[in-house]
């Protein structure tokens, strides 16, 4: 719902995301902020802002994949890991610069993306959430059993630094604007795809399949490209992350990050390209959070014992997210469309 | 037009029908034709293969015997899509549609097939991509019009009510453009007011459009001034076939259906 | 809180904050002042044995700052990072770190520390210790991260070839390996291994190589397995779960075939886990550091000392050990460093170049470690290898042997 | 020969096991429609319920093997009444996402309450195995194979046959008709919780008698996990012919197939059977079909 | 005697919506009455909010009172309702799909205290729909339309409730059957069940009912006994779809543009 007096005067104005000059300013601000960071905060800051777009990269592909098409997917670190992967042997063995790897890194995650996707056409809700978990294990047994020449089984994989002009991203700073003009591109892509008849399609299908399958959407090839497009950006995300940690291991893509990627796009709703964004932030503000107060707590605290606080840690973590499943089971975005509807339609209750 | 073996092609045909499930018969050698810009009606008690037929029509079954032929071309097999992309369209009992989005992203979708830009263009978003939306979204709102419903034009389909919602049904269906129509007991569940409006509409539609219709409704007063033509289904076999006056009177048919 | 009463912990809490503030301005008089980085996994898969190795290392830099940081006018600060074993919680850490502590050494735990900082500690110029035996995935020239011990297959051949001499005769020692897919580090322990018995089928026999999870279900069937192919010693390095699993599996097929474990999942560990050290009589630990036995040896009376002077809590135990070890070798090449450049503008590759220009020696770390001569080769000592045994005799851990050679391991 | 024969027979033992700890998943599907990921961590507490009434309480084992039970149960009431309860009513899938929080919290609560150590688990089935022939047998896997087969019957006979077991069925094809035909879906839920960690706890002793416990052992649910989509979400009785599958499966693949390729595909082949069983079924053997109405 | 009893409720949905605004009704004991009116009128969240259902749909009851038997039921938990005597047969003929059909019947009578009393009930449905006796090992999912509504009735009365408030009955149904299921009903009635009854198809539901409420835009707009409304002009032309000198018009003939509601002034 817009503001009142705000009336779209072409169908292409319609559609726009910016609608107000207010929205258009507070954009600008921000992203204003975002690239003066490196001046403006600490390195630290820095760092976590890296992680952060990182995670965001990964999460919105999953938010496409899960809150728009409604595939769960559990799979979305090991489609990652194959993207991270790819990055690091091309960029290891062959040397091609990162302009190519990260975009390739997204083909090759897409491919094994699409071929966990096509078993949609037969696999469906639970079943079809649960085998992506198979991806987990056949991505972490092929690493470790494929001749290690191939995927630096145990061993893992080495990463050159990303490099353009001479210039070599390995500062904190440097690999920020790195990671923030691929997360722009990407979530700017994310909003053109929600957005086009494929978000549509994307929606009809998990809405109700059959409805979608008489529009003239193949809903099985339609679930497949969900998955192809999550997994595309779960391997640029995963390039990212080879550039900025510049070693990968099967270690580094668990079941486990596949869950908190879920818990990500939960916290912050379903559905949203915004809250996929939020539940990123949420999620790693607060394990940093226990990164950074836990010691000293731990320390203060001795005679507590350094377990106990950290354990509590963990329960502060996943209590939250339970806790943002019952009392907001639409994730935040939802709350924040409800607070807006109401504001613009006070005082009269309908 | 013609087929290769020789009649004239209808834009819809189908030939000798049998499904089975689970033991039951629910189409048993059902024949159909609809000929061009005609309102075929199809009757008959609940369980009588109605529904079947649609699905057998629309991809959703496939007939274990017979075949189901669009403009002469068979398309017994296909998917439900690649059905629906050969020009049939199909409104539901009940509401099919997609209620968590807005009334022209529902219709919208209906347009999803004539679209043609890919995923690389949606992603970035340029040219192409938003000229094809303007244009599509220019006859969404054609649509909108035609069907008088402007007002709720921006408000999700699950706030609507029941009566709006089988119209934004067949809004979406003629999105579509599609180049035969069948709908699903449309009337279900829509007092006197909603079904003359309904009623109107798919007069309109047959006017403005010339797209032949497949109607499956229970409501005879709607089914005897609109039909064309009647097809009685009872045991998944047709048991008559002719205009409303023939139906009317003919014996078995009261005795299976109107009683 | 059921050992203490709430006035207790009011009191704690006091002493605490009085200790703070008296320790403060105690640290700012020193001459000079160098911060260590020290990582820690409270929270993570070594909660369990984080505050007794936490322990162990933060005793050891108390300690050098009260005796040889006062004569060296020396103080090292450190701080605990909590990375939660987690690569990604490294990297996000790893820049304040550094800007916020600009350390001249970090302290290492695992894993995620390595392959979060491998590539950056060049960069940076800061050199990293580790606790525990190195990878041979690790095993590159012109480290910056170091183990004070060699890869753990390195201290499984040690082990099997000093084994082997105790049996006698010329024919190889026939060994089982228990190995897991769960983490590539576990992998790798075996594949080293499986290396050097390939290449040296006169020594090691390696009957089998059985792949299991990190919690198995039942090990009886594979345990037969290892006992039809006459297996003389079978290797578990992975962790406490499969050693109690294969054990049982042993005591169904009746057989009881010495197994050999590592440091993290030791006799006390296993022992514990299997409900009795007792049910471990006859195995075997091996490492290159100290074993933490109930014998009067030079590591237990420095042991001492630190719970004596310089407020140790942990028990004598592996870990514990472990944690010494680490700050011991640490200070020592700090010390080294200092000797060199003086005491003022130290930095981190100083303390690196210090790590090279002279061995540490086996005094200089009370025993808990053999004498390390490091080289650019490699992150660890690749000459004067030595390992220790621990087994358990009459339900007591006892050291089988000390100073045992390591023979030469081609890289794999 | 003989060993073949062994080693079939303790893989379909250990199915079983994986059965008994799926059959956790399927009843509370059976009865709620919610998945729950948080399965392995109802073991791991399970374990850690009997782990505290025996070795730290002192309690014997014919005290503490019923106590445990009683308090698992009411673990699984309590989690239901604290985190599923106020979601009644929304949609399914933020019900199965709860459970996915569950998992990272129970984690950590185990941690916080029972610490991160490595536990010596009380021997609760004997530790001699059975010798048949040449053939031996774990006596813990024979006997918790003896209980899944009884456990399966007795929950497939309540499931189908019982009046409380349709009303559970009800709750699982649709929350809002059982409500508006007065079956308390809070009720059914929480029946289904206390079962499943029941449930789990039998798992938990049969999988670590006489071994050792950490939070590791949750893993023991992802093991499972292929069993239960094998035979299908609703199927309770299917388990024990997908356990007994999948178990054999593993079990050769083990000890035939992996010394050959010098690596763990065990692990991986129950993921690639229920793989290829769900392509050809997509409800698993004996789950229900989806009965669509267009 | 007063059965049902609604009191000015109002129903808010996602506590932004108001659907019902200030809904009064009275059912007697042994009645039936018929809720009449367009769709999206507020017919069936007026059924939700009675039967407790609303809630999965984020309603609440706002303002008034709803009383059953003696008993306030705003806001009650839908397995609470039932048990105090209320059932609710859902539209959309939401059968237990993979159940059969006699399974379905048993969990209606799922509160039935022994089997002797399930045994009676069933018998008693069996005898009143012949039909289900035959169709008894049919899972539901496979049976039709009309079939699955006699089900859907025959699992209320396993209940036995004091009253059955039902949704739609006729929907999607063949003339027939529709005379069939209006059959049922009657015997029901006679047998003394108090019945709220939801209906588009105003003929049927006023061929059965006593006292007719009539709905639009959340609120009652008129109400009267069954046979008063049937001769109500207006009724006769929105509801019956028959004009004043009562006579049917083709459908052919309808104008655009024509119409509007006059008692909304």
């Amino acid at each position: 719902m817009d503001p009142s007096g705000v009336f779209p005067t072409s169908y292409r104005s319609d559609r726009r995301l910016i609608r107000t000059r207010w929205q258009f300013l507070a954009l600008v601000v921000f992203m204003a902020l975002l690239l003066l960071a490196p001046y403006l905060v600490s390195s630290r800051i820095i760092a976590i802002l890296n992680m952060m777009m990182i995670s965001a990269v990964i999460a919105v592909g999953l938010q496409i994949c899960t809150g728009y098409a409604g595939q769960i997917n559990l799979g979305q670190a090991a489609f990652m890991g194959v993207g991270a992967y790819t990055a690091s042997i091309l960029a290891s063995k062959t040397g091609l610069t990162f302009l190519l790897t990260i975009p390739l890194a997204g083909l090759s995650a897409a491919l094994f993306g699409f071929l966990f996707g096509l078993t949609a056409a037969r696999i469906k809700g639970f079943y079809l959430a649960l085998t992506t978990i198979a991806a987990q294990f056949l991505f972490h047994f092929a690493v470790l059993n494929l001749p290690s020449t191939w995927l630096g089984g145990s061993n893992g994989i080495t990463v050159p630094p990303a490099e353009l002009f001479g210039q070599r991203f390995v500062s904190e700073s440097s690999q920020f604007y790195l990671n923030f003009a691929v997360t722009a591109i990407m979530v700017a892509g994310a909003f053109g795809i929600v957005r086009s008849r494929f978000g549509r399609a994307f929606v009809a299908v998990r809405d109700d399949d059959v409805a979608a399958g008489i529009m003239g959407i193949n809903v099985a090839a339609t679930k497949a490209n969900a998955f192809l497009i999550g997994a595309f950006y779960a391997g640029v995300g995963g390039a990212l992350w080879a550039y900025l940690i510049r070693f990968v291991g099967v270690d580094q893509f668990t079941l486990f990050h596949s869950i908190f990627f879920v818990a990500m796009i939960i916290v912050g709703g379903m559905g949203s390209i915004v809250g996929a964004l939020i539940g990123v932030f949420i999620i790693r503000i607060i394990q940093e959070i226990i990164a950074t107060v836990g010691p000293n707590i731990a320390d203060s605290v001795s005679f507590l014992g350094g377990d106990i606080v950290f354990a509590g840690m963990n329960v502060v973590l996943g209590g939250v997210i339970a806790l943002f499943m019952i009392l907001e089971p639409k994730g935040l975005m939802h709350r924040w469309n409800i607070l807006k509807s109401s504001y613009r339609i006070w005082p009269f209750p309908y | 037009m013609t087929t290769n073996n020789g009649h004239v092609s209808s834009p819809l045909a189908v030939r000798g029908a049998t499904l089975k499930f689970g033991g039951v018969t629910a189409l048993d050698d059902v024949s159909i034709s609809v000929a061009d810009d005609e309102l075929l009606a199809i009757i008959g008690p609940n369980g009588a293969g109605k529904t079947s037929l649609l699905n057998v029509t629309a991809g959703f079954y496939r007939p274990q015997k017979g075949r189901v032929e669009l403009s002469g071309q068979d398309v017994t097999g296909l998917r439900v899509d690649q059905i629906a992309r050969r020009g049939l369209a199909r409104t539901f009992q009940g509401t099919h549609l997609f209620a968590g989005q807005t009334v022209v992203e529902n219709i919208m979708i209906g347009r999803h097939m004539l679209m043609k830009s890919n995923v690389v263009q949606a992603f970035f978003q340029f040219g192409p991509v938003m000229r094809e939306e303007s244009e599509h979204r220019e006859a969404a709102e054609e649509i909108i019009d035609f069907l008088e419903i402007e007002a709720i034009r921006n408000r999700p389909v699950g706030t609507l009510g029941y009566g709006l919602r089988k119209r934004v049904d067949l809004g979406r269906a003629l999105a579509q453009e599609p180049s035969i129509l069948l709908m699903d007991e449309p009337m279900a569940g829509m007092n006197s007011e909603e079904k003359e409006d309904l009623a109107r509409f798919i007069l309109d539609v047959r006017e403005a459009r010339k797209i032949p219709v497949v109607l499956v409704e229970h409501d005879m007063g709607v089914v005897m001034d609109l039909a064309d033509r009647i097809v009685v289904l009872d045991f998944g076999r047709v048991i008559a076939e002719g205009t409303p006056e023939e139906i009317q009177k003919d014996p078995a048919v009261i005795k299976a259906y109107l009683g | 809180m059921t050992y203490q009463s709430n006035r207790g912990l009011r009191g704690l809490l006091a002493a605490a904050a009085l200790a703070a503030a008296a320790t403060m301005p105690l640290k700012a008089q020193a001459e000079e002042t160098y911060n260590l980085a020290l990582l820690s996994d409270f929270s993570g898969p070594y909660a369990d044995i984080m505050p007794i190795l936490a322990g162990g290392r933060e005793a050891v830099f108390t300690w050098w700052n009260e005796t040889r940081g006062k004569e060296l006018g020396v103080t090292l600060n450190y701080k605990n990072y909590e990375t939660r074993y987690d690569a990604a919680q490294v990297a996000s850490l790893w820049p304040g770190i550094k800007s916020e502590l600009d350390p001249i050494a970090v302290v290492g735990l695992g894993g995620p520390d390595v392959a979060a900082l491998s590539e950056r500690l060049p960069e940076d110029k800061i050199p990293m210790f580790m606790a525990t035996a190195a990878y041979g995935f690790a095993w590159q020239p012109d480290a910056w991260i170091f183990n004070p011990r060699p890869t753990y297959s390195h201290e499984s051949v040690g082990f099997l070839n000093w084994m082997r001499e105790q049996r006698g005769g010329d024919e190889p020692l026939k060994v089982a390996i228990l190995a897991s897919e769960a983490s590539p580090a576990y992998v790798d322990m075996a594949k080293g291994l499986e290396l050097y018995a390939e290449e040296h089928p006169e020594e090691i026999d390696l009957v089998e190589v059985i792949y299991t999870e990190v919690q198995p279900t039942d090990l009886t069937g594979q345990m037969r397995r290892v006992v039809r192919a006459g297996a003389e010693a079978l290797v578990i390095q992975t962790n406490t779960s499969i050693v109690v699993a294969a054990k049982r599996g042993l005591q169904a097929n009746g057989a009881n075939i010495p197994i050999m474990m590592s440091s993290h999942n030791g006799l006390p560990a296993s022992g514990g886990a299997l409900g009795g050290l007792e049910q471990m009589e006859g195995d075997f630990e091996a490492y290159g550091m100290a074993i933490a036995a109930d014998e009067d040896t030079p590591a237990r009376q420095f042991y001492e000392t630190l719970v004596a002077d310089y407020g140790l809590e942990a028990p004598w135990n592996v870990v514990t050990a472990m944690g010494v070890s680490q700050g011991l070798y640490t200070v020592t090449v700090i010390d080294h460093a200092i000797e060199a450049n003086g005491a003022e503008g130290l930095t981190g590759e100083m303390v690196r170049e210090a790590l090279f220009a002279k061995p540490i020696t086996t005094e200089e770390t009370h025993g808990f470690l053999p004498t390390l001569s490091f080289t650019p080769e490699a992150p660890f000592p690749l000459e004067g290898l030595k390992v220790n045994v621990g087994t358990v005799k009459d339900g007591k851990i006892t050291i089988a042997a000390t100073g045992v050679d390591v023979p030469q391991v081609e890289k794999w | 020969m003989v060993y073949f024969i062994n080693d079939i027979i303790t893989g379909a033992l250990i199915g079983l096991l994986y059965s008994l700890v799926a059959m956790g998943f399927v009843v509370i599907y059976r009865a709620s429609k919610v998945f729950n990921f948080a399965q392995g961590e109802l073991v791991i507490i399970g374990g850690f319920i009997v782990w505290f009434t025996t070795m730290q309480a002192g309690l014997s084992l014919w005290l503490s093997i019923p106590l445990s039970l009683v308090l698992a149960g009411l673990v699984g009431y309590a989690i239901e009444r604290i985190f599923l309860t106020k979601l009644i009513g929304e949609s399914v899938f933020s019900m199965v996402m709860v459970t996915v929080g569950l998992l990272i919290l129970l984690r950590g609560l185990v941690l916080l309450v029972f610490g991160p150590a490595v536990r010596p688990f009380p021997i609760i089935f004997p530790l001699k195995p059975l010798f048949l022939g040449d053939m031996l047998i774990p006596m813990n896997l024979l006997i918790g194979g003896i209980i899944t087969i009884v456990a399966a019957v007795g929950l497939s006979w309540f499931f189908n046959r019982t009046r409380s077991g349709l009303r559970m069925t009800a709750v699982a094809e649709d929350h809002v008709v059982a409500s508006s035909m007065g079956i308390s879906v809070k009720g059914s839920i929480a029946v289904a919780w206390v079962l499943g960690a029941i449930l789990s706890t039998i798992g938990a002793m049969i999988f670590l008698s006489g071994k050792s416990l950490t939070f590791l052992a949750s893993d023991i649910g992802f093991a499972a996990l292929p069993v239960a989509l094998f035979a299908g979400l609703e199927s309770i009785g299917g388990l024990i012919l997908a356990g007994i599958i999948i178990g054999i499966a593993q079990s050769l693949t083990t000890n035939y197939l992996d010394p050959l390729i010098g690596g763990s595909l065990g692990s991986v082949v129950p993921y690639i059977i229920m793989l290829a069983i769900l392509l050809i079924r997509p409800t698993g053997l004996f789950g229900w079909r989806t009965i669509e109405r267009v | 005697m007063t059965m049902l009893e609604l009191n000015n409720v109002e129903v808010t949905y996602s506590d932004v919506i108001l659907a019902l605004k200030g809904v009064s009704m009275t059912v007697r004991a042994g009645q039936c009455v018929a809720l009449l009116g367009g769709n999206g009128a507020g017919k069936s969240t007026t059924l939700k909010a009675i039967s407790g259902t609303l809630k999965s749909e984020d309603g609440t009851v706002s303002a008034g009172s709803i009383v059953l038997d003696g008993t306030p039921i705003q806001n009650m938990e839908a397995s609470e309702v039932v048990k105090n005597g209320l059932i609710h047969v859902m539209e959309g003929r939401r059968v237990l799909r993979h159940l059969t059909s006699e399974q379905n019947l048993i969990v209606g009578g799922h509160m039935v205290p022994n089997s002797a009393e399930l045994k009676k009930r069933l018998d008693h449905v069996y005898t009143l729909m012949p039909r289900l006796a035959d169709l008894r090992n049919r899972t539901s999912g496979f049976m039709s339309g009309g079939e699955q509504q006699l089900l859907l009735i025959g699992r209320a009365m396993m209940a036995s409730p004091k009253i059955i408030a039902i949704d739609e009955p006729s929907l999607g149904l063949a003339p027939m059957m529709i005379r069939d299921v209006y059959e049922v009903l009657k015997q029901l009635k006679s047998e003394g069940t108090t019945f709220f009854l939801v209906e588009q198809n105003s003929a049927a539901a006023l061929s059965i009912a006593d006292y007719a409420y009539v709905m639009e835009n959340g609120r009652i707009v008129m109400d009267g006994p069954a046979d008063k409304l049937a001769d109500n002009e207006d009724i006769k032309e929105f509801y019956l779809g028959v004009t004043a000198s009562g006579e049917r018009k083709s459908y052919r003939d309808i104008k655009h543009y024509r119409r509007r509601k006059r008692w909304l002034g």
